[in-house]
């Protein structure tokens, strides 16, 4: 491992960042969950180096994990996004307004 | 020993209330001869209790005690003293009292009405007989829910808004209480090994407090019972309820509920914080002094008779607080028996107000002028029970804010001496009511103003009686409560020493 | 004895029971036989009680009745005591016994009236009160009485209640001796700290040894008291309820507002000379205060028109001279003027109250006159002994009582007061001819409206005013022109009982050194009256004297404007206090708590606003927190 | 070499992620995202995880990033036009969101960055590995060995993506309402 | 695995075979019919008898001493038979309390059902879990359904967007929590709990526990991860609702606990001012936000939020007191806000649901018991005696006194003040009133059983509590 973990860890940092950057600027409903996917796979990068750096497989096997949920998140998100844009036409976020106060 | 008639009297009203609400919702006399039923019997119990008391001894009689949540160092324990006894059967007198007067009072929904009064007598009860600190908060808090509900359903226009400033008010202050109980219960775990929140058992050991600690948790209790009573400043939850409930239900509210918060300083903050008592008396002293005179000046300037009797409530609650700091046996006792004869006197008075209110529709006294001619009974009535309200000798009223001021000169003259102007005031508003409603022209609309109804003086026979008979013969009530309040007095007196703080330098027993 | 002595109040008491239980269902007739047979019965048990004591040797003269332990809390131990003694026995004989007459003249002169029960109530009820004051054998007894006697003077001055200025001036009369009230409590408390106790005779007998001679304890309680006295007894400043007072019934007026309740005060003095001894300040206080209320009250006579209330006043100013007696230490002059002031006063306002009975109440003497004299010879004659006894004319009763308290004032070396007394007794003399003149006499205004032809009242009305003229020229043997005459040698157990040892410069020592300086007060006092008298027979029968100073006619018009500053520097101010603080409670106290619930409810309508639907909002909060949680964790303290 | 590697894969990632979140149009926004994947891919064969690699590559690359081009195809044949980036509710909401990612990534990088603390035995973890690091044995024993138990409530998780994908996506009877 | 590792797991093998068993029968029930309308009880029944064979295994697994099972990953203790009793209750009412509304409203029976199992199960796994990664699973494997049960009112745009905005936060929070949970494992090499429980503290660990509670404070709606909350409270199905409000409290509250109180009770001086921080804010907020509201599944979305803030004390406290005190107050806040919301259930204003305020008036003269029970709750939810909220609050008091915590108890005590006044208009409002024209009562026996479960809930907490009591003492007894 002749790079350094920070390296890596500062990367998937950064992608975070990205990712929860595209949630708060980002209108589009699609575009939001992809941002999700953007920060699921940045904390995966975490997962990996530590796992590398302690020799140990656990981290590696979260990540199996995370893949899973993300999976099983995108067909239950889409799911709904599709049942949303039937009804309104739209996937703006910002139209999904009716409920407040 | 009984041990099972507490337990029963709390009962009681609770099984009269299901019974009162088994009675279906066409049929309100029938709900209301229930529930007049169950209390009446919750009356013959209390009679039992209280002449059956052995005055005499300041330990609790007739206890019951049972574990309750003995994981968490609560029981339910039950019992009365000196302080509690005649309380107790003012409850079960009053409650008949006004669920008869209601009859003429309250028509819509009676059924709901009865049953929500009998649930209140029951945390009434509770409240006074209660030995365990959570217990004794259980009650304290459930009691505030009926009242709730009878001043939000059953009150005048602005009824809501008066309900929730009640509620809210009162439970801004019991909270805080309720923190300062579980820190006894902590520090009495500390002290005594096992945690608890027996009240008995607490008082078993000095706790220990810091000085500090002491005065807080004291403020916690006291603003809880301040507010209750209630205590200047603490009061302008006091005159929207009393004038937005039915007067009926104000005869509880001021006849009973405020009762609590006196007791409550008694029966807590007295025996658990005797330095605090000491160190915050003349606080206190002064307060009851500012309510004393406020309120009566207030109530002069009342154009509402409710009001006005609110504010006089605020006035006489202010001479049994400063009975209460006084911190002698005859102020205190003036004070519990001062508890007895309000109750009362005003209760006499609400359901006066209640039965002119019924008659007319209107609470302003300029609406009303020379009654007296049309309702002689009904005068002579509102006389003795202004007259106790007076505190006239040979009135109940004389007794009690006699032996408060009597007593309270002894330690604090200038409080007291002041507070004594408070006589002149209650005068003042007292026969401005009268004079108001009673004297002058008789209004032409009011000529066919009807005298007491029989049922109407049988509901206020017994109050005039009990008016009259403490006025002479306080004797009985004195006696109950005497051992009990020269225990609690030696108790306030002895200092808790503070481990580690040997230095701290005891004030000496009386605060002149 | 001792039932006696409990059936005294007890009957009245009695009556009061029965009457007020039932009295509305019974018949005129039967209410007043009850009424007056209850008080009859209490005056023939205080003769039986005076003649009981009497028959004991005059040291043990002293007869307790505890009838049942009324009070007791903690060191508070307070029997229901009476207490018949020469002071209590005489004083309840007089109020018995003027009570007794006037009950039976009320009989006639209320007959009609739609509250006859009420009132015979009421009258019964303050016949107990007052009697229980009498005989009460402590200090909290004696206030039942005292508070008891004061809520029936409310009562019945408010008795014709749909008259608005009755029903004031019995709220007028309330407030302002419970404002005395307030003081008289504050003594009894602090005699109370002093004693332990407030029985009398313990406080009789122990006032050498627990107060100080002169030192600011027993100054203060005596003073304390006398607050009381001076609002009962209608002394300035808190005379101004007595002239309202007359809105009640006549009769009322006699009994409870000239014979018997205004005279509580110095009974209660009396009755605690022994502490009044250890206080020579509060003494001179009390003497200083009887002087000037007497002149002053004199001087509101001479002005006013209406004929009861210069009978009110003249009971002030007559009031007045029994302090200064007290003041003085001289006891049983005191209560011989009180005692004969009773009889010429009722008799007075029973010849009014027949006035009134045949003008149909009217009582301005300006509206009076026109030969009225000559219709109602009897009541005429009636009040004329009355007068002549009130300017202090012998041989009635009220020169030996008048006569005996200036020479005492005299012989005590307050020549100051001597002399105001002096002036007072000629003023008196002075508006009583006016009043009579007025009332009776030739000249005068036609009147109006002339109804039925007036005439004298009833006998019912008539023998009770006789019999009070008859008390009224005999009473003055009682007293004798001698501090030791009669009166003084029956008072004497009780007023001595209180003197340790002789106190330099008061009467009761300087009364056996009299000698010449005896003839002198008693041959000005004489004269002064008797000039006054005729001055005001020349002024107002001959008219011949016209016209003085109208600006001190507008000042005595006015009582020297003491109302008027009571309205301006108490009344008003009280009652702007009372609507500022009843706003204060709304717009400070009230708002202080509405504000935090309204400034809870705001925040939390902000917090709404917060949650604006718009998902990335919401990311922002969490983010925000992560970012926070993260600031933590990395600066962790 | 693998400093360099990770140079290329980083730079692409972050290029990558921006495109993500900064395209106009959803595609771009998916092919950023693919190229977010596929440079972690390599990123994980440096990191000798080579099971991940793969499952990275057919799970997200091949299914999960087909989905959503799935899904913009379908909407896209509806509608024309897409919810594009949106400012906050108002002007001065930009830097404010700006604001906050630095100071998040601020935070992020300010914890990683430190010294990992070292672990109960060896050092701070940049030694070798055992060869069968990270290989699919190695995975599975874990995954079927200790990790049986979330092993078998992941199939739970995917269960409920069925339902939820059968419950929701299929058509109804009637209209939707606007309620 | 093995049969000690099942019979552990019992009580969420059983949910499970009821979740496949009701989508199978509603497969079979259905046939080809995309919206049928069930006449049928049978998936009720079905869900029903798989809650109560669960809450049998619950009750007769032995919990103490503590059982571990699957390599470490799973304990039965005393908190997870609380935890899963509580979680049972709530679904076994959630079921009750659906049934006449999804039948009347068409949503599809099978699948309603079966996610409310799999999503206790979930609650259950995360109170079971003794590692990070099962925490994350089970994390996903109860909050997964309820995004769906959300949305599942496909003909209503409020269910469409409150799934929407719930799935798509959910996600949002799930990336912070899995980084959370990625950092303390690079921290301290491990995920089991029990490793952890003697981790030093280092920046890296308390940024990964700090994301952690991110995860976790947004199933449970802390301040600020609340936003979610109250919009899809408004907007998903009544019946949904009522179940998520309590099932994700279990399942954060039982992932705190298993973290924070017991794992990292070393650390607690560290951790205990940030929850302390969390609980201040989510009290107030919560509380201060309901004060104005109109529509009560908003008003109960915000004092969900509030009850979070109460629970959080515990966990700030933490100990013995403190957890025992979390779970007792999750035990009467699964009865009285499942009562509250129960009654709602009851009302039906022209096909929509009745959730204003109003829309209660009159409902005592209508349905007395109904309107009773209502007013129980709301006394109970806003900690009144003699109902269970009460005996609730007073031990989470206790705990944050004796932890010395005495501001947040103030604060506490105070802002239980301030829900008294919405609490009460709650209360209030069935005794007032005209009955509003358009608003219908739908009896039903199910619901009714529910509610009476529910009243009889914050009765026997509220008036006999001393079992549950002992129960909570015993299951935090080994915490110190």
């Amino acid at each position: 491992m002749s790079v350094p973990a920070a390296y890596y860890l500062s990367l998937s940092a950064l992608l975070f960042t990205l990712g929860a950057a595209g949630v708060l600027v980002r209108r589009s409903a699609l575009i939001v969950f992809m941002s999700v996917e953007l920060m699921l796979n940045a904390v995966n990068l975490t997962l990996v180096t530590f796992a590398r750096l302690r020799g140990a497989v656990d981290g590696q096997v979260l990540v199996f994990f995370v893949l899973v949920v993300a999976a099983a998140e995108v067909v239950v998100g889409l799911a709904i996004i599709v049942d949303v844009f039937r009804s309104r036409e739209t996937v703006d976020i910002d139209d999904a307004d009716l409920l407040r106060g | 020993m009984s041990s099972w008639a507490l337990s029963a009297l709390i009962a009681i009203p609770v099984a009269g209330a299901i019974a009162a609400g088994a009675t279906g919702p066409r049929r309100p006399a029938a709900a209301r001869a229930v529930a007049l039923a169950a209390a009446l019997t919750a009356l013959g119990l209390a009679a039992w209790v209280w002449i059956t008391f052995r005055p005499g001894e300041s330990a609790l009689q007739f206890e019951e005690r049972l574990a309750w949540i003995p994981a968490a160092g609560i029981g339910y324990h039950l019992g009365v003293d000196g302080l509690s006894v005649s309380l107790t059967a003012l409850v079960t007198l009053l409650v008949p009292v006004a669920i008869a007067a209601s009859t003429d009072q309250v028509l819509e929904r009676a059924r709901g009405f009865v049953v929500t009064v009998l649930l209140l007598e029951a945390g009434l009860l509770g409240t006074f007989l209660a030995q365990d600190l959570v217990l004794f908060y259980v009650f304290w808090e459930a009691m505030l829910i009926p009242m709730y509900f009878l001043i939000a359903l059953w009150g005048g226009p602005a009824r809501r808004g008066a309900a929730i400033k009640f509620l809210l008010y009162t439970m801004a202050g019991s909270v805080l209480m309720l923190l300062a109980i579980v820190a006894v219960y902590l520090q009495g775990g500390r002290v005594l090994g096992t945690p608890t929140f027996d009240l008995p058992a607490l008082l078993g050991r000095p706790l220990g407090w810091t000085p500090a600690a002491e005065a807080l948790l004291f403020g916690a209790f006291a603003v809880a019972f301040a507010i209750k009573m209630p205590v200047w400043p603490l009061h302008t939850w006091l005159p929207d309820a009393y004038a937005e409930a039915p007067p009926v239900v104000t005869v509880l509210l001021a006849g009973l509920m405020a009762k609590a918060g006196a007791y409550g300083l008694l029966r807590f903050c007295l025996p658990l914080f005797p330095d605090a008592v000491r160190a915050w008396g003349p606080l206190f002293a002064a307060l009851a002094v500012v309510g004393v005179l406020y309120g009566g000046a207030v109530a002069w300037a009342q154009a509402d008779m409710r009001r006005l009797l609110a504010y006089g409530s605020l006035s006489h609650m202010g001479f049994i607080l400063l009975g209460i700091f006084a911190l002698n046996v005859e102020a205190v006792q003036g004070s519990v028996v001062q508890m007895i004869n309000h109750g009362v006197s005003t209760g006499a008075l609400f359901v006066l107000a209640g039965i002119l209110i019924a008659r007319t529709g209107r609470a302003r006294t300029d609406a009303y002028g020379g009654v007296a001619a049309a309702a002689p009974a009904l005068a002579a009535v509102t006389l003795i029970a202004v007259a106790s309200s007076l505190a006239l000798p040979g009135t109940n009223g004389f007794v009690g804010e006699f032996l408060i001021l009597l007593g309270a000169f002894q330690t604090r003259p200038v409080y007291a001496a002041l507070a004594t102007f408070g006589i002149v005031a209650a005068a003042a508003y007292l026969l401005a009511f009268v004079g108001r409603v009673f004297h002058g022209p008789l209004r032409s609309e009011l000529r066919a103003f009807p005298d007491l109804r029989p049922r109407e003086f049988a509901v206020l026979a017994p109050l005039v009686a009990m008016i009259l008979w403490v006025g002479f013969v306080p004797g009985p009530l004195l006696d109950r409560s005497e051992a009990t309040v020269r225990a609690l007095l030696r108790a306030t007196a002895a200092s808790t020493p503070a481990p580690g703080t040997a230095i701290h330098a005891r004030r000496p027993g009386m605060v002149p | 004895m001792t039932a006696a002595v409990v059936l005294i109040p007890l009957l009245p008491l009695a009556g009061w029971a029965v009457l007020g239980a039932w009295g509305g269902r019974w018949p005129a007739r039967v209410v007043g036989t009850v009424a007056c047979a209850t008080v009859i019965a209490a005056f023939g048990a205080a003769v039986a009680v005076l003649r009981g004591l009497a028959a004991m040797p005059p040291e043990s003269r002293l007869v307790t009745v505890d009838v049942y332990r009324w009070i007791a809390a903690g060191p508070v131990v307070i029997p229901f005591r009476l207490l018949a003694d020469p002071l209590s026995a005489a004083m309840a004989l007089v109020v018995a016994g003027v009570g007794a007459l006037i009950h039976v003249y009320s009989a006639g002169y209320m007959a009609g009236d739609r509250g006859f029960a009420r009132y015979f109530a009421y009258l019964n009820l303050f016949m107990a009160a007052m009697l229980l004051l009498v005989l009460a054998g402590n200090l909290a007894v004696m206030f039942i009485g005292w508070e008891g006697v004061g809520l029936c003077s409310y009562l019945l001055i408010a008795f014709w209640f749909e008259r608005p200025a009755a029903a004031r001036a019995g709220v007028k009369a309330f407030i302002v001796t419970r404002l005395g009230d307030v003081g008289f409590l504050l003594g009894i408390f602090a005699v109370f700290g002093v004693f332990g106790t407030l029985d009398f005779t313990t406080i009789t007998r122990e006032a050498a040894q627990r107060l100080a001679l002169g030192a600011a304890v027993p100054t203060a309680i005596a003073l304390l008291l006398f607050l009381g006295a001076v609002g009962k007894s209608a002394q300035l400043p808190l005379y101004v309820w007595l002239p309202d007072a007359m809105e009640g019934p006549t009769p009322v007026s006699a009994l409870i507002h000239a014979a018997t309740m205004v005279t509580a005060g110095v009974y209660m003095i009396v009755r605690l000379h022994a502490v009044y001894l250890r206080a020579p300040l509060a003494l001179d206080v009390v003497a200083v205060t009887g002087a000037v209320t007497a002149i002053f009250a004199a001087a509101a006579a001479l002005v006013e028109s209406d004929l009861k209330r210069v009978l009110a006043y003249s009971t002030i100013s007559q009031l007045g001279y029994m302090f200064l007696a007290v003041g003085v230490a001289a006891w049983s002059a005191g209560m011989f003027h009180l005692t004969t002031h009773a009889f010429f006063k009722a008799l007075l306002f029973l010849a009014a109250g027949a006035v009134m009975h045949a003008l149909g109440g009217e009582t301005d003497m300006r509206r009076m006159g026109g030969g009225l004299g000559r219709r109602l010879p009897r009541t005429a004659a009636a009040f004329a002994i009355g007068a002549l006894a009130l300017a202090g004319v012998p041989p009635l009763a009220g020169f030996f009582s008048k006569e005996q308290i200036l020479g005492e004032t005299f012989a005590s070396g307050h020549a100051a007061l001597w002399a105001v007394g002096l002036l007072t007794a000629g003023v008196t003399a002075f508006y009583i001819t006016r009043a009579h003149v007025l009332t009776f006499g030739p000249a005068a205004a036609p009147r109006g409206d002339a109804g039925a032809v007036p005439h004298d009242p009833p006998g019912i009305m008539l023998w009770p005013t006789a019999a009070l003229a008859a008390l009224t020229v005999a009473g003055g043997a009682i007293g004798t022109l001698e501090i030791q005459g009669p009166l003084g040698r029956w008072l004497r157990p009780v007023v001595d009982a209180g003197v340790a040892q002789p106190v330099p410069g008061t009467a009761s020592a300087s009364a056996a050194a009299m000698g010449t300086a005896y003839w002198l007060p008693l041959a000005a006092g004489l004269a002064v009256s008797v000039a006054g008298l005729i001055l005001g027979w020349l002024v107002y029968a001959r008219g011949t004297v016209r016209g003085a100073a109208p600006a001190l006619g507008t000042l005595l018009a006015r009582r020297f404007y003491v109302e008027a500053f009571y309205d301006a520097a108490v009344v008003s101010p009280v009652r702007t206090i009372a609507a500022w603080s009843a706003v204060f409670d709304r717009r400070v106290i009230d708002r202080a708590v509405t504000g935090v619930a309204d400034g809870l409810g705001r925040g939390g309508a902000a917090l709404r606003r917060l949650q604006s639907g718009y998902l990335r909002h919401y990311a922002a909060f969490v983010l925000v927190g992560a970012i926070l949680i993260l600031a933590y964790w990395i600066w962790r303290p | 070499m693998d400093v360099v590697l990770f140079g290329i894969t980083a730079i692409c990632a972050l290029a990558g992620g921006a495109g993500v979140i900064l395209s106009r149009r959803p595609v771009h926004s998916v092919l950023g995202l693919l190229v977010v994947l596929l440079s972690l891919a390599v990123d994980y064969l440096l990191l000798d995880a080579q099971f991940i690699a793969a499952a990275q590559v057919i799970i997200y690359a091949g299914a999960i990033v087909v989905l959503f081009v799935f899904i913009i195809m379908l909407l896209a044949a509806h509608s024309g036009e897409h919810a594009g980036i949106g400012a906050f509710t108002g002007p001065a909401a930009v830097p404010v969101v700006v604001a906050m990612c630095v100071l998040l990534a601020a935070g992020l990088l300010a914890l990683v960055t430190r010294p990992v603390p070292a672990p109960s035995g060896g050092g701070a973890g940049s030694g070798p590995v055992p060869p069968e690091f990270g290989t699919i044995q190695d995975v599975g024993r874990a995954l079927f060995g200790r990790y049986l138990l979330p092993f078998e409530a992941a199939s739970l998780i995917l269960l409920v993506g069925m339902i939820g994908a059968v419950a929701l996506g299929r058509r109804l009877g009637r209209e939707t309402t606007r309620t | 695995m093995s049969w000690h590792d099942l019979a552990a797991a019992a009580p969420e093998t059983l949910l499970v075979l009821a979740a496949c068993a009701v989508l199978i029968q509603d497969a079979w029930a259905a046939g080809g019919a995309l919206e049928a309308v069930r006449q049928s009880t049978a998936a009720t029944w079905l869900a029903l008898a798989g809650v109560c064979a669960a809450a049998a295994a619950a009750l007769w697994l032995p919990s103490s001493p503590a059982t571990p099972a699957f390599a470490g990953m799973y304990v039965r203790d005393g908190i997870t038979r609380l935890a899963d009793l509580t979680a049972l209750g709530t679904a076994g009412a959630g079921v009750l309390l659906a049934d006449p509304y999804v039948r009347r409203t068409r949503l599809p029976v099978g699948e309603y059902y079966a996610l409310v199992l799999l999503s206790t199960t979930g609650a259950m796994l995360m109170a079971a879990s003794r590692n990070l990664i099962v925490l994350f699973v089970g994390l996903e494997v109860l909050s997964l359904p309820l995004y769906v049960l959300a949305a599942l009112a496909r003909r209503s745009t409020r269910s469409q967007e409150a799934g929407l905005k719930y799935l798509l936060l959910g996600a949002f929070a799930t990336a912070f929590f899995v980084y959370g949970v990625a950092l303390v494992y690079g921290a301290a090499g491990t995920l089991d709990l029990g490793a952890l429980a003697g981790a030093p503290a280092s920046p890296l660990l308390g940024g990964g526990l700090a994301l952690l509670t991110i995860g976790l404070g947004f199933e449970a709606a802390m301040v600020p991860f609340h936003g979610w909350a109250p919009d899809v409270y408004e907007g998903a199905p009544l019946p949904a609702v009522a179940f998520m409000s309590v099932a994700a409290k279990i399942g954060a509250f039982a992932g705190l606990i298993r973290v924070f109180p017991e794992a990292f009770a070393h650390l607690a001086p560290t951790w205990s001012p940030m929850m302390q921080a969390l609980a201040i804010a989510t009290m107030v907020l919560g509380n201060l936000a309901a004060l104005g509201q109109t529509n009560v599944k908003r008003l109960l979305a915000y004092s969900s939020i509030a009850h979070a803030g109460y629970m959080l004390i515990g966990v700030a406290a933490g100990g013995a007191a403190g957890t025992g005190a979390v779970l007792f107050y999750l035990a009467v806040y699964a009865a009285m806000n499942l009562g509250a919301f129960g009654v709602l259930l009851l009302l039906d204003r022209r096909g929509v649901e009745a959730d204003r305020v109003d829309d209660l008036a009159g409902l005592a003269a209508r349905a007395p018991w109904a309107a009773w029970t209502l007013a129980l709750c709301a006394v109970s939810l806003a900690g009144l005696p003699p109902a269970g909220g009460f005996i609730a609050k007073l031990y989470l008091f206790r705990a944050a006194l004796g932890a010395g915590q005495t501001g947040l108890a103030v604060i506490g005590v105070l802002t239980s003040v301030v829900s008294v006044f919405y609490y009460m208009r709650l209360a209030y409002a069935p005794f007032a009133g005209d009955v509003p024209s358009d608003v219908a009562v739908r009896r039903s026996a199910m619901t009714g059983a529910a509610l009476v479960l529910a009243t009889a809930g914050v009765l026997v907490y509220g008036i006999l509590p001393g079992s549950l009591t002992a129960a909570v003492q015993q299951a935090a007894a080994f915490l110190k």
